[in-house]
């Protein structure tokens, strides 16, 4: 187990967008969506990340696939710093300035782990300009292999195929573009993807609306598994369809994975689901990490109290299953003007005077179960 | 694709107004192609050496046939009268032409313009989006009919002139509505996708974007055509467009003018003088809002 | 126990015309509404859960039409025979409805106070300061807090929890003795379902009215109905006592569909798959609606449709081998984890 | 929403500025010679030498770098000077006063009844969906939308003036012309037929009604059919929303649940085309002002730009391009306050 492989690394991630209003169009305020957010994922594993409306759940995977630029923090896949493959070359510049060559400069090289002393080797060996151009260079191939490892399904079988081609451009164009398969291979590659993710491979030369909700679902996979990527993001992939089709779509999940050593962020509000497919289970609130545990763990002890709450929310299709309800009073607050301190305590059934005013750091409680409360546990 | 298509197909022909506008179009194209075999571009007044009658060099300029300028009420020579010492039957088969002429290029260049302004301001937002769309209220805050005027004056008129006018002040609305329709399809998760694949962006405009936001333009594009030949004819009207004499429905409409108010005694002597022209005027708009109408049915069946 | 029935549907079809031809959307449907009690009716898209609850209301689109032959009696009046006015007046009055989506049920130009003053206004003899106070009462007890402040406020001025009470605030004002509560929740968050459940379930104690709650989700059935009607095209494949209907299920459709649920309460293995996809309304199998996704239809369901057998007085399943749906099931799942 | 007027009315003069520049610009097309013709009798400058083109060239400036000519034109309009019209032989700002009210007549008195009536029928036309009405109200918007202004003036003069001899052309009758040049006449407004009335000659009024009823039709007859068009679809598309089933579902009478619930929230749309249709009418004053001979804007407008008198030209573009502006202004304005959902921002 702790050869277990770090895959991707996000650090203290964060996401603002602007609100911008008056006379001048100015930004008068910041939707803080997602809100120094770090969680690590190794390996061929799934990890839900689980919450409501509005807690960033959602702008954590499109960030990490860089469809919305990051405010700050980093990404790091793999062994390399992804965060400034997609900015445009001078902001790479300044931010490979202000993170690692200030860091290098004025910081004890001891102190470096990880990423961090693997370029400053590189920084000592090659000099400051010499850490920039490698850095800096063959960033179009940079942002191709970024693509090929990471991927993305959409919450809406309707809106994720473009209505206008047909399902064998859908599936192939990334592929081809990024040369992970060759022109002349499309048809036959094509129809391996389809028939593995359980469609009839004659069906490509058909257009979307010809499919069910679960079959988009079905080619919205296909597309990302022909750019064999190593994760891919499922933006609550199976929230859109009927119940009997979403143990259809969650089953080809889980096979898909097994077969092809895939790893999975697997973005839903829903607990039940969450709890089948992952292995880890990230809970956010308000923009912030709550609570990160492996699944079993999580569901047997959860120690903060929203991650109680909201189980207790989930109705349980059992009508003997006694449970004790926790209802939560109030709606969530506006991202942008969050709460002081802890961001629950306004619904926080044990909320004291502390948790109004200092905000709870994520703390590791036992190995690989971090919380972010004063009181954890506190709530029976 | 085919039963999607069969199925517009049939909503299109259910529609009694629809089929109504579609064989309005029909007959005016049929109209517009068979002109010389209609009215045949000579001129009898002026027989070659052989006899025949003279063959004009240039169809649109209608021959004339008397020297009375006065109009002559339909006969069997001249179903739909004569005008200024012209055939107004041929002015009518010949001013087809010039209005699919005036629309079609009109409507092809400045929908052409709009549909570029309109995607780059729409894909790559910001300040470039920022500048293209104060210039565009710019445009927009001068009456059309009042702009295509007054250029149309300063180039010196002529339908050519008129057709330049109306697509330099032509193209905003086109612009504003791709623009718009890219803001909403950028959004959609098959563009997030294929962004998430590392498509270029111009495949993603393209490919993507363009081809989902294309119909409504076509509608508006179809919708803009009748009216567009509207205010080239109103131009015309005013005496800035075609010359008196040119194949021009508009010109026609001029001309006519004096001759409103009847003959002594008789009000209406002269009807045929503004009835051919309207009416060809008037069902060729007619056709082309009808087939927009039903067009729009068929792509945005939200408005009824 | 032998209770008399609030509401009746009788062989309720409702069809609808369209260019693509008849959607037979409501297809037969019959059940009881008991004083007091809490229907719950479950079912995918496509199943007719929705026009069922319209049909009862009367508000179906222009082209949809019941059926001749149907019959939907509430308090022994046929509501199918009644006047356009007569059944105005029981709609708001006697039978309330609140909807999925309070975004777009309230109308968005008119203020929370003014829509549900209007219901009162329109049922009750009382003067406009009356009703509004009336209003504030309700907005009150449905937990809105500040009433006196919200009532003035226009619909999308609220949160979408605040505007589902302020929903149910304007359908409870009248003091129905049937609530149809048609996917109340489906839009809200967890949180802010469990509140609006706990909410209903109160005020139904309170006023002693009778719920239908129409749902896909099994869970919201398991823990708020009393008895559940399970629809799949257009048809009841299965009706039972709740604690019965998920110990007992005598319909394979129902078999499947709790067993390819993700559960909390329970460690699972694999989820179980029903095969093939949610039929096209459009074009329904012959016979049994359900023989195209089954794993024991045979011949006689492609050809016949079963009727609603009587497995006991409270339990009824419209399949050929309801006796033998749940051994055979079992076994079959002991053979796939074996 | 103010921080949004606010907004609006600080790009009012950038617009307006864009828009001259582009006129001015245009004009430049032209060359000097051109232009000056402008400022010469035609009869006196087709005999001029060159030399004396010359002089006269350099005597209004005409050759000097555009830039410095706009500066200039532009600084006389922020006094209030916007140069001499050829055409009306005055001062093209006294010649725009004299004519506006003839033109807001028009536009008034054509705009009242579309929308008063327009927006009743095409209610009626949604709510009776398939009946008569609605086939005789479709009908009508569609053949309404494609008869241009131009050809239907003409009928109306053809039929009520020169058949019937009701409605003649023109502003007013020499004998009511007379009496209103007169001082006993008092101008209150400057609209005529309101005049009238304050000065209490009712035959005057009836005379200026008279001349006003052909450019009435002619002008409002496109915008009756656009109105009960935009109306009608967008009565019917509420009538499909959920909020309308909500009311009916509190068991809300069917007159309220049309005229209360879906009619307010059908409006919004309608606003907007209403705002297109007020501009569309001022622009349509030029086609019909010139058909039956009528003082105003419109005419004057026409006239200046067939004969090439720019400064009355980039006068009267100011005029409508101000108006134009303005009217989109007020309508996004009405439109948040029919629509509480809209902030402006």
């Amino acid at each position: 187990m702790s050869e277990k492989k770090v895959l991707l690394k996000i650090e203290n991630l964060v996401k603002y967008f602007p609100i911008r209003a008056g006379v001048f169009k100015r930004i008068i305020a910041w939707v803080k969506a997602v809100d120094d957010v770090s969680f690590e994922i190794y390996e061929g594993e799934t990890v839900g990340l689980v919450g409501e409306s509005g807690c960033g759940k959602t702008t954590i995977g499109m960030t990490l696939l860089r469809l919305y630029e990051p405010t700050s923090g980093r990404i790091i896949v793999g062994n390399e710093d992804t965060t400034y493959y997609f900015m445009p070359y001078f902001k790479a510049k300044k931010y490979i300035k202000k993170t690692y060559i200030k860091k290098f400069e004025n910081e004890d090289p001891e102190k470096f782990t990880g990423i961090d002393k693997k370029y400053y080797e590189l920084y000592k060996q090659l000099g400051e300009s010499g850490f920039y151009s490698k850095l800096l260079s063959n960033i179009k191939e940079k942002r191709s292999e970024f693509r090929k490892t990471m991927q993305i399904v959409f919450q809406d079988p309707y809106s994720s195929l473009n209505p206008r081609i047909r399902i064998k451009t859908i599936v192939s164009e990334g592929p081809v573009m990024h040369k992970v398969i060759k022109k002349s291979e499309i048809i036959d590659k094509v129809k391996a993807a389809l028939e593995e993710v359980g469609i009839h491979g004659d069906h490509m030369y058909r257009f979307p609306h010809q499919f069910s909700g679960g079959q988009r679902q079905r080619i919205g996979m296909a597309r990302a598994l022909l750019m064999n990527p190593k994760l891919i993001v499922a933006d609550e992939a199976v929230a859109a369809l009927d119940v009997s089709i979403r143990s259809q779509v969650i089953n080809l999940m889980l096979d898909l994975q097994k077969k092809h050593n895939l790893t999975y962020l697997f973005i839903s509000h829903d607990l039940s689901v969450i709890k089948y497919i992952s292995d880890r289970v990230v809970v956010m609130y308000l923009g912030k990490i709550v609570e990160n545990a492996p699944k079993k763990v999580l569901f047997e002890d959860p120690l903060h109290p929203y991650t109680k709450a909201l189980m207790s929310a989930i109705p349980v299709p059992n009508p003997d299953y006694k449970k004790k309800r926790i209802i939560l009073t109030g709606d969530v607050p506006s991202p942008v003007n969050p709460p002081s301190g802890c961001r629950f305590h306004p619904r926080c059934p044990v909320a004291k005077e502390i948790c109004s005013k200092e905000e709870p750091p994520l703390k590791e409680i036992q190995p690989g179960h971090f919380v972010a409360c004063h009181f954890p546990g506190s709530l029976k | 694709m085919n039963t999607e298509l069969k199925r517009t197909l049939r909503k299109l022909f259910k529609n009694p107004s629809a089929i109504l506008g579609f064989s309005l179009l029909t007959f005016f194209i049929i109209v517009a192609i068979f002109a010389p075999l209609i009215s045949p571009p000579i001129n009898p007044m002026f027989p070659d050496e052989n006899g025949n009658p003279m063959k004009l060099d240039n169809p649109y300029i209608m021959p004339i046939l008397s020297w009375s300028s006065d109009p002559v009420p339909p006969s069997k020579d001249h179903p739909f009268g004569m005008i200024a010492g012209r055939d107004i039957l041929y002015g009518v088969v010949w001013g087809t032409r010039t209005a699919f002429k005036i629309g079609l290029i009109v409507v092809t260049a400045s929908t052409f313009f709009g549909i570029i302004i309109g995607s780059i301001a729409g894909y790559f937002g910001g300040w470039v989006d920022e500048v293209l769309m104060r210039i565009t209220d710019v445009f927009l805050s001068i009456p059309f009919l009042l702009a295509a005027m007054v250029l149309t004056t300063i180039l010196g008129s002529g339908l050519d002139k008129v057709m330049i006018a109306m697509i330099i002040f032509g193209w905003m609305a086109t612009a504003r509505l791709i623009r718009a329709n890219i803001l909403q399809v950028k959004e959609e998760q098959f563009v997030l996708a294929a962004k998430a694949l590392g498509i270029k962006n111009y495949i993603i405009i393209l490919r993507h974007i363009l081809p989902n936001t294309i119909f409504p333009v076509l509608v508006q594009a179809t919708m803009r055509l009748g009216s567009l030949v509207i205010t080239a004819a109103a131009l015309s009207f005013l005496g800035l467009g075609a010359p008196i004499g040119y194949a021009d429905w508009g010109s026609m409409l001029n001309y006519t003018r004096n001759y409103i108010l009847g003959a002594s005694g008789q009000a209406l002597a002269y009807w045929y003088t503004v009835f051919y022209p309207g009416i060809a005027m008037v069902l060729f708009v007619l056709a082309w809002n009808l087939v927009g109408d039903a067009l729009r049915d068929v792509f945005d069946p939200k408005l009824k | 126990m032998e209770k008399k029935p609030l509401l009746e549907v009788k062989n309720l079809k409702t069809y609808f015309y369209t260019e693509d031809g008849i959607v037979k959307a409501v297809d037969g449907v019959d059940f009881e509404v008991y004083p007091g009690e809490t229907l719950g009716i479950v079912g995918e898209s496509g199943s007719g859960k929705s026009v069922t609850s319209l049909s009862i209301m009367r508000l179906l689109d222009p082209n949809g039409e019941i059926i001749e032959g149907s019959q939907i009696i509430f308090e022994g009046k046929n509501l199918l025979e009644l006047s356009d006015d007569e059944m105005r007046k029981i709609r708001g009055n006697d039978i309330a409805m609140i909807f999925q989506e309070p975004m777009v049920a309230l109308n968005p130009v008119f203020t929370i106070g003014e829509q549900i003053m209007e219901a009162i206004l329109l049922h009750q003899d009382v003067s406009k300061t009356e009703a509004r106070k009336m209003a504030i009462e309700m907005l009150q007890k449905v937990g809105i807090p500040e009433p006196e402040k919200r009532i003035d406020e226009y619909p999308h001025e609220l949160s979408g929890g605040m505007r589902q009470r302020a929903m149910i605030a304007m359908a409870l004002s009248c003091r129905p003795k049937l609530l149809i509560a048609d996917e109340p929740t489906t839009a809200l968050d967890v949180t802010i379902q469990a509140q609006i459940l706990e909410l209903m379930k109160e005020l139904q104690k309170e006023y002693g009215m009778a719920i239908i709650l129409i749902t896909h989700d099994v869970g919201v059935i398991a823990e708020n109905a009393d008895r559940v009607v399970v629809m799949y095209g257009g048809m009841v494949m299965e009706t039972a006592n709740v604690r019965e209907l998920f110990k007992e299920m005598r319909h394979p459709y129902t078999w499947g569909l709790l067993n390819s649920l993700p559960r909390l309460d329970i460690e699972q293995e694999r989820l179980y798959n029903i095969p093939g996809i949610v039929p096209d309304p459009l074009h329904f199998p012959p016979g049994c609606r359900f023989n195209t996704r089954c794993e024991f239809a045979d011949e006689k369901c492609r050809k016949e449709i079963p009727p609603l057998y009587e497995v006991n007085k409270e339990h009824f399943s419209r399949c050929f081998y309801y006796q033998k749906v749940e051994e055979a099931q079992k076994l079959k799942k002991a053979g796939e984890s074996a | 929403m103010t921080a949004y007027i606010i907004r609006r009315l600080l790009l009012l003069p950038l617009i307006l500025f864009g828009v001259t520049l582009i006129i001015f610009s245009f004009t430049q097309i032209l060359g000097p010679e051109k232009l000056l013709s402008a400022y010469v009798n035609p009869n006196v400058f087709d005999k001029l030498s060159n030399e004396e083109l010359d002089k006269l060239i350099e005597k209004y400036g005409l050759n000097e770098p555009m830039w410095t000519r706009y500066f200039k034109w532009l600084g006389g309009v922020l006094r209030g000077d916007l140069g001499w019209s050829v055409t009306a032989k005055q001062p093209v700002a006294q010649a725009i006063k004299e004519r506006i009210p003839y033109t807001i007549e028009l536009a008034l008195y054509a705009i009242i009844p579309v929308i008063g009536v327009g927006i009743w029928l095409g209610v009626a036309a949604a709510v009776n969906r398939d009946k008569f009405l609605d086939h005789f109200i479709r009908i009508f918007a569609i053949i309404g939308w494609s008869l241009p202004d131009f050809v239907f003036g003409l009928i109306v003069l053809m039929i009520f003036y020169s058949a019937l001899g009701w409605f003649p052309p023109g502003t007013m009758s020499a004998w009511a012309e007379e009496i209103v040049k007169s001082p006993e006449f008092k101008r209150f407004t400057h609209i005529l037929s309101i005049d009238a009335l304050l000065n209490g000659r009712l035959d005057i009024f009836w005379d200026a009604l008279r001349h006003l009823i052909g450019p009435i039709l002619t002008i409002s007859w496109l915008w009756w059919a656009y109105l009960l068009r935009i109306t009608r679809s967008s009565m019917l598309e509420v009538l499909g929303k959920e909020y309308v089933r909500t009311a009916r579902a509190k068991g809300v009478p069917e007159k309220d649940v049309i005229h209360k619930h879906a009619r307010k929230n059908a409006m919004i749309p309608v606003v907007t085309v209403a705002g297109a249709m007020v501009i569309g009418l001022l622009a349509g004053t030029v086609i019909v002002e010139v058909i039956f001979n009528r003082i105003g804007m419109g005419r004057f407008t026409a006239q200046a730009a067939t004969q090439l008198d720019y400064a009355a030209v980039l006068g009267s573009v100011l005029f409508y391009s101000t108006v134009l502006i303005i009217g989109n202004l007020i309508i996004d304005i009405l439109y948040a306050a029919l629509d509480p959902r809209i902030r402006l921002g």
